[in-house]
């Protein structure tokens, strides 16, 4: 077979270019059989190899005085302190979710659960981070993806403690599932997946190898299309209960030292597994029979096991002799293990069927070889600019606050949290609800912040500066609850990056969130990119950056929260307001308008208030503090009111010239938090708020069953509740 | 009439219900089994004028609901004088 | 007291209190519990850190597989998905070789304590009455509930009082329960429905139901009363910085109702 | 052989999901349905000497372990011929 003569076919099959393959023949000085064709297309997949993003990913800062591990294992893992490390990592399932959203979704967060465990951490919470086309339209993947969520993490026991759900219709048809997982280790447990050691054993665990997902990362690399729904059988089925097993049995392998390495099977399974363990160490190389392999279905080739997606299974690599060790843990939790090769010195996979030679590649060929695909970017189109002069006046706020917070983008997400174990492990010192939920590490007094944050419409009017405020409002949901930001997971969700403007949207992206977090100065470290989410070329979504952070608080006796707490407390507005009204759901809402620019971002002014709101929750000022987002100060306000079960009572808001009645109300600047106080109190933040030279303001007392702006509005809390708590059951 | 609806996994998805089931009744002592899949049975009383109209309704109803033709396969039969088992 | 439990009516027991007592106290509660784990059980942990991190008692687990009890004095039968709960909640794991261990336990006036899980699996065992199916609603609910107490003479809530309303938090899917009208006539007869679900002012109303249990039940107990099945989650409200503590007065209440039996 | 068993909820079980899959039909303009239930179907793989082996073999399985009598009724059939559709 030569470059010429291969079947144009086979290679759509496979995803690869003939460029891709010329490159193949080159490097290899002879054409590969089927079996490396097909362990190449997976692994020179977009999904695997990153060819179109790894040039752009680079720019991304990821060291800090806190990483343990930063990107390129299968989770990050920063040190908290006290011996503990946080592991984490968020990763996309928008492909397999948008063709059988239950699944797709529920198979998402045992793959991230793997990562966690890789690492030999105990996963202790999960995130999800979901957009949706409007609804009714999108209530069947709403209702797959949720029941998926709710039906693998509840069943596992990992409690599900954040996440966000957004409705747009750009993604009607390209509906984004990203989970999180978080864990814990002690620090000198931290496992690395890397194969060491020449002759040791690879032993693979967990399920049967089935037909399942074949191709599944390179579908993951293509649009969707008419005919994908014939690909289907490329969605799997996940079985929560054995990866439960499978967690505990890894948990267990702590008591033996037997253990080297442990690696999940994720995308192009036992081929990416296996060639990236062994990619981690210079030399090293892998020797693979799979006639080893258990199997859950009879007359399966080479092909198909190489190639199987097949859940819940872990590669580990033991130290020679010391097997029956390992089996042993496994078969306490019923589960199979077999060992199916080793660990050679000679920087190549070799797969065996029994006797007989089935495929031989370089490891670098697999994991680096994948040329590097350069693309081009082009500005897109300016978004629709935003005439604020035009823009009717605010008539009655309080009718707008009901509209707003009966929105599907600002509702309460209480219909869906309650779909989820939120409270499994007893850590969870923060439920969902508010802002950044929080774990406490048990035996300790520290407290983990989890977040996930992205305002994909801010992405889509500017990208370079929506990426920004998405690391900000995550950075403002951790100090909300009285945690110090410590590091970055993100998920990078774009279109096709083959269209030069789409190209430009993930470099002005990546631009922006290396720019927040250099800021910041948060390391990201790990990481996830989902392209091609436009089906058919025609509904491109927005690009959505989303940003999983965790935050740190030395004592979780001090957290915050969001709601009011006693009645007489102060209810200030920290930071300023400006006539922020574009990319507003404000303008969406009351004046179906997608327009205008997104907030401007001051870093340094969103530092200074970041430091006043921590320093003043660290001397335990506060009584509660929340974040100013989506809705501006009034759905803020309102959100503080409705979870504390507090109304509060206002002075008629009167906004100085320039700033307009709308924006003074529901504008969206950044930097701004709502945060409550005894009046004992108030000196001292005063001088504080002078110390950081931020702006503070007294919007009312809280107290009553109502919301008041003296003149202007009231509002029986009730009423508000039934429109906020009405929109998402 | 009743329409007797059979939802199955399909062949090559994996089946962890089967999977554990099987292994129950492996431990129960119910070793001759080799295989276990589990499904669906829905039972859907309707009104129709013939057996042709009931088929191509009960037909449109599983494609559209009661199967989930990525992981499934469904099969049904009529029953012109079932009733209701109450 | 690693005895066989015997269990008598709380009226009948002598008054606790002198010195030595205290002093037991001071040493933790002389309770042993066991926590039984199966394949996919989850809140084995939360009890197991509840009964020895917060109660101080002392903490066994028994492993599915074992055929021992290894001289605990209350058995808890946790929450979670045994064996994925497939087919059926607890149907698979009602024939683990520790359920047979249990079943005897039982028999001899042993504390068996289901909760969740536990409760389907003692419903699937017959070691209670019912079954629990699918909530009305067809999703999984977490959630906070209010329960009211309705027997106060258990070794389970000796700790509450009469008719008090307590807040426990629910977590399952499946947690509806059913019984044929004459098995929910005798339980009402027997005063054997323990904890039902209703509103803050312990008002029994359908609104308070999160599930569609018949009679908003939420718990039960074995005619004898030393079964305890309930799908609430005492072990997630021990601590005020989880929410509540409502849950720790029943670990206490065994713990207690061990002491009487020990001063005795 | 194979042995496929159909396990339904008994009639006085009410049954929320048939009552949620009735009403989803109805929505997608099936209205000449008047009840739905939702039961599971169950097909066992296993090896036998006789059909009258088999039969009792499957009923010890539904007794013990595939149906709970307290919610549930079953039956089954008993194909001799069946194989694995792998
Ligand atoms: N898909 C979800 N899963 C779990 N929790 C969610 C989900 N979506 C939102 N939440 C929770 O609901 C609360 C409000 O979400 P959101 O409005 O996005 O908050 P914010 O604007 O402060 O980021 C947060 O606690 C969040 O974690
Ligand atoms: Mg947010």
């Amino acid at each position: 077979m030569t470059a010429q003569s291969v079947d144009e076919r086979r290679l759509r099959e496979v995803a690869l270019t003939p460029g891709e393959y010329r490159a193949i023949v080159e490097e290899l000085k002879r054409a590969p059989n089927e079996v490396e064709l097909g362990m190449l297309g997976v692994l020179w997949s977009e999904h695997c190899s990153y060819k179109s993003s790894k040039a752009l990913l680079r720019r991304l800062p990821s060291a800090g005085a806190a990483v343990i591990q930063g990107p390129g294992e299968n989770a990050g893992a920063v040190n908290i302190g006290e011996g503990w490390a946080a592991v984490f990592k968020i990763e996309s399932h928008n492909h397999p979710s948008a063709i059988e959203p239950y699944q797709g979704a529920a198979t998402g967060v045992g793959g991230i659960i793997r990562d966690v465990i890789a690492m030999g951490a105990r996963p202790i919470a999960l995130l999800d981070s979901l957009r949706f086309g409007p609804q009714p339209a999108s209530s069947h993947h709403v209702e797959g993806v949720v029941a998926g969520i709710g039906g693998y993490g509840n069943c596992i026991g990992i409690p599900t403690v954040g996440g966000e759900v957004y409705f747009e219709d750009c993604y009607a048809n390209n509906p984004l599932v990203n989970a999180m997982c978080v864990g814990l280790v002690r620090v000198e447990r931290l496992m690395r997946a890397r194969a060491e050691g020449t002759g040791n054993s690879l032993m693979l665990v967990g399920a049967d190898t089935g037909r399942d997902g074949i191709h599944g990362a390179s579908f993951a690399s293509l649009e969707l299309d008419e005919t994908s729904s014939e690909r289907r059988p490329a969605v799997q089925v996940g079985n929560p209960f054995l990866e439960k097993c499978l967690l505990e049995a890894c948990m267990d392998l702590a008591h033996t030292d037997a253990v080297v390495a442990i690696q999940d099977l994720g995308a192009a399974g036992l081929t990416s597994s296996v060639a990236e363990c062994a990619g981690r160490v210079d030399g090293a190389g892998a020797h693979i029979d799979v006639a080893r392999v258990p199997r859950r279905e009879r007359g399966m080739t080479p092909y198909h096991v190489m190639l199987s997606e097949s859940q819940e299974r872990m590669l580990v690599v033991v130290e020679r002799g010391r097997e029956a060790e390992v089996e042993a843990i496994f078969q306490a939790w019923d589960l199979t293990s077999a060992v199916i090769g080793h660990v050679t010195d000679d920087g190549h996979l070799t797969v065996v069927d029994g006797a007989e030679k089935v495929a031989r590649l370089p490891i670098s060929l697999l994991t680096d070889g994948a040329p590097p695909r350069r693309l081009v970017g082009v500005a897109a189109e300016q978004p629709p600019g935003l005439d604020m002069n035009a823009l009717p006046p605010l008539v009655d706020a309080g009718a707008a606050l009901l509209r707003l917070l009966a929105s599907p983008n600002l509702s309460s997400r209480r219909g869906i949290f309650r779909r989820y174990d939120h409270m499994v492990g007893d850590a969870t010192v923060i439920p969902p609800g508010g802002d950044a939920a929080m774990l406490r590490v048990k035996g300790t007094r520290l407290g983990l912040a989890v977040t996930t944050d992205c305002n994909s419409r801010y992405c889509h009017l500017d990208p370079h500066l929506g990426a920004q405020l998405a690391v900000a409002e995550a950075a403002r949901n951790i100090i909300a609850t009285g945690a110090h930001p410590l590091a970055v997971t993100d998920c990078l969700n774009f279109a096709n990056p083959d269209r030069p403007e789409v190209y430009w949207e993930m470099e002005e992206t990546i631009a922006g969130l290396a720019h927040a977090c250099r800021a910041f100065e948060l390391p990201i470290v790990s990481g996830n990119v989902s392209l091609y989410n436009d089906s058919s070329g025609e509904s491109a979504i927005y690009p959505t950056p989303v940003v999983g952070m965790v935050g740190l608080i030395d004592d979780y006796g001090k957290r915050l929260s969001a709601g009011l707490r006693g009645e007489g407390d102060f209810v200030l507005l920290i930071g300023s307001s400006q006539n922020d009204l574009g990319g507003s759901e404000y303008l969406k809402v009351e004046h179906g308008l997608v327009a205008g620019r997104p907030p401007a971002l001051d870093l340094a002014r969103e530092r200074a208030v970041d430091r006043l709101v921590l320093a003043a929750a660290e001397n335990g000022l506060l009584q509660s503090a929340h974040d100013c987002a989506e809705g501006g100060m009034l759905v803020a306000l309102a959100e503080c009111c409705l979870l504390g079960g507090i109304g509060v009572r206002c002075p008629a808001i009167r906004p100085e010239v320039p700033l307009r009645m709308d924006a003074a109300f529901f504008g969206e600047s950044p930097s701004r938090f709502i945060v409550s106080l005894s009046s004992r109190a108030m000196p001292e933040l005063q001088s504080l708020a002078r110390r950081h030279h931020v702006e503070i303001s007294l919007l009312g007392l809280a107290g009553g069953d109502s919301i008041q702006f003296e003149g202007q509005f009231r509002l029986p809390l009730a009423e508000i509740r039934q429109a906020w708590e009405g929109a998402l059951t | 009439m009743i329409a007797r609806v059979i939802v199955t996994p399909k062949p090559v998805v994996n089946d962890p219900q089967g999977i554990t089931v099987k292994q129950g009744l492996a431990t129960l002592g119910f070793r001759e089994v080799s295989d276990v899949r589990v499904g669906k049975y829905i039972e859907v009383n309707l009104e129709a004028e013939t057996e042709h109209e009931a088929r191509s309704r009960v037909e449109a109803m599983c494609k559209q609901l009661l199967a989930n033709h990525v992981i499934e396969d469904y099969r049904f039969e009529i029953d012109m004088d079932g009733h209701k088992r109450r | 007291m690693r005895s066989i439990w015997t269990v008598t009516s709380a009226d009948e027991w002598p008054d606790p209190g002198g010195p030595c007592i205290f002093a037991a106290w001071a040493a933790g509660p002389l309770v042993k519990f066991g926590v039984v784990v199966f394949p996919g059980t989850w809140s084995d942990r939360d009890c197991g850190w509840v009964i020895d991190q917060v109660l101080g008692a002392e903490l066994q687990y028994l492993w599915h597989k074992d055929a021992d009890l290894k001289g605990c004095d209350c058995v808890i039968l946790p929450g979670g998905f045994a064996y994925g709960d497939y087919l059926r909640t607890g149907a698979i794991a009602r024939f683990a070789p520790v359920m047979e261990k249990i079943a005897d336990f039982a028999d001899r006036g042993g504390l068996v304590w289901g909760i969740c899980n536990g409760f389907q699996v003692l419903c699937e065992a017959g070691l209670l009455p019912g079954a629990l199916i699918r909530n009305s609603s067809l999703e999984f609910r977490c959630q906070w509930t209010n329960l009211v107490v309705e027997r106060t003479d258990l070794p389970y809530t000796s700790q509450c009082g009469e008719r008090e309303v307590i807040r426990v938090p629910i977590s399952h899917g499946e947690g509806n329960y059913f019984a044929d009208p004459a098995t929910l006539s005798r339980l009402e007869q027997r005063g054997q429905v323990v904890f039902r679900y209703c509103d803050a002012g312990g008002r029994v109303t359908n609104s308070a139901n999160p599930n569609g249990s018949m009679h908003n039940i939420a718990g039960i107990v074995n005619a004898r009363g030393n079964v305890l099945g309930m799908m609430p989650h005492p072990e997630r409200c021990a601590e005020v910085e989880l929410g509540g503590t409502d849950g720790l007065k029943l670990f206490r209440s065994v713990a207690e109702s061990a002491m009487k039996v020990l001063v005795s």
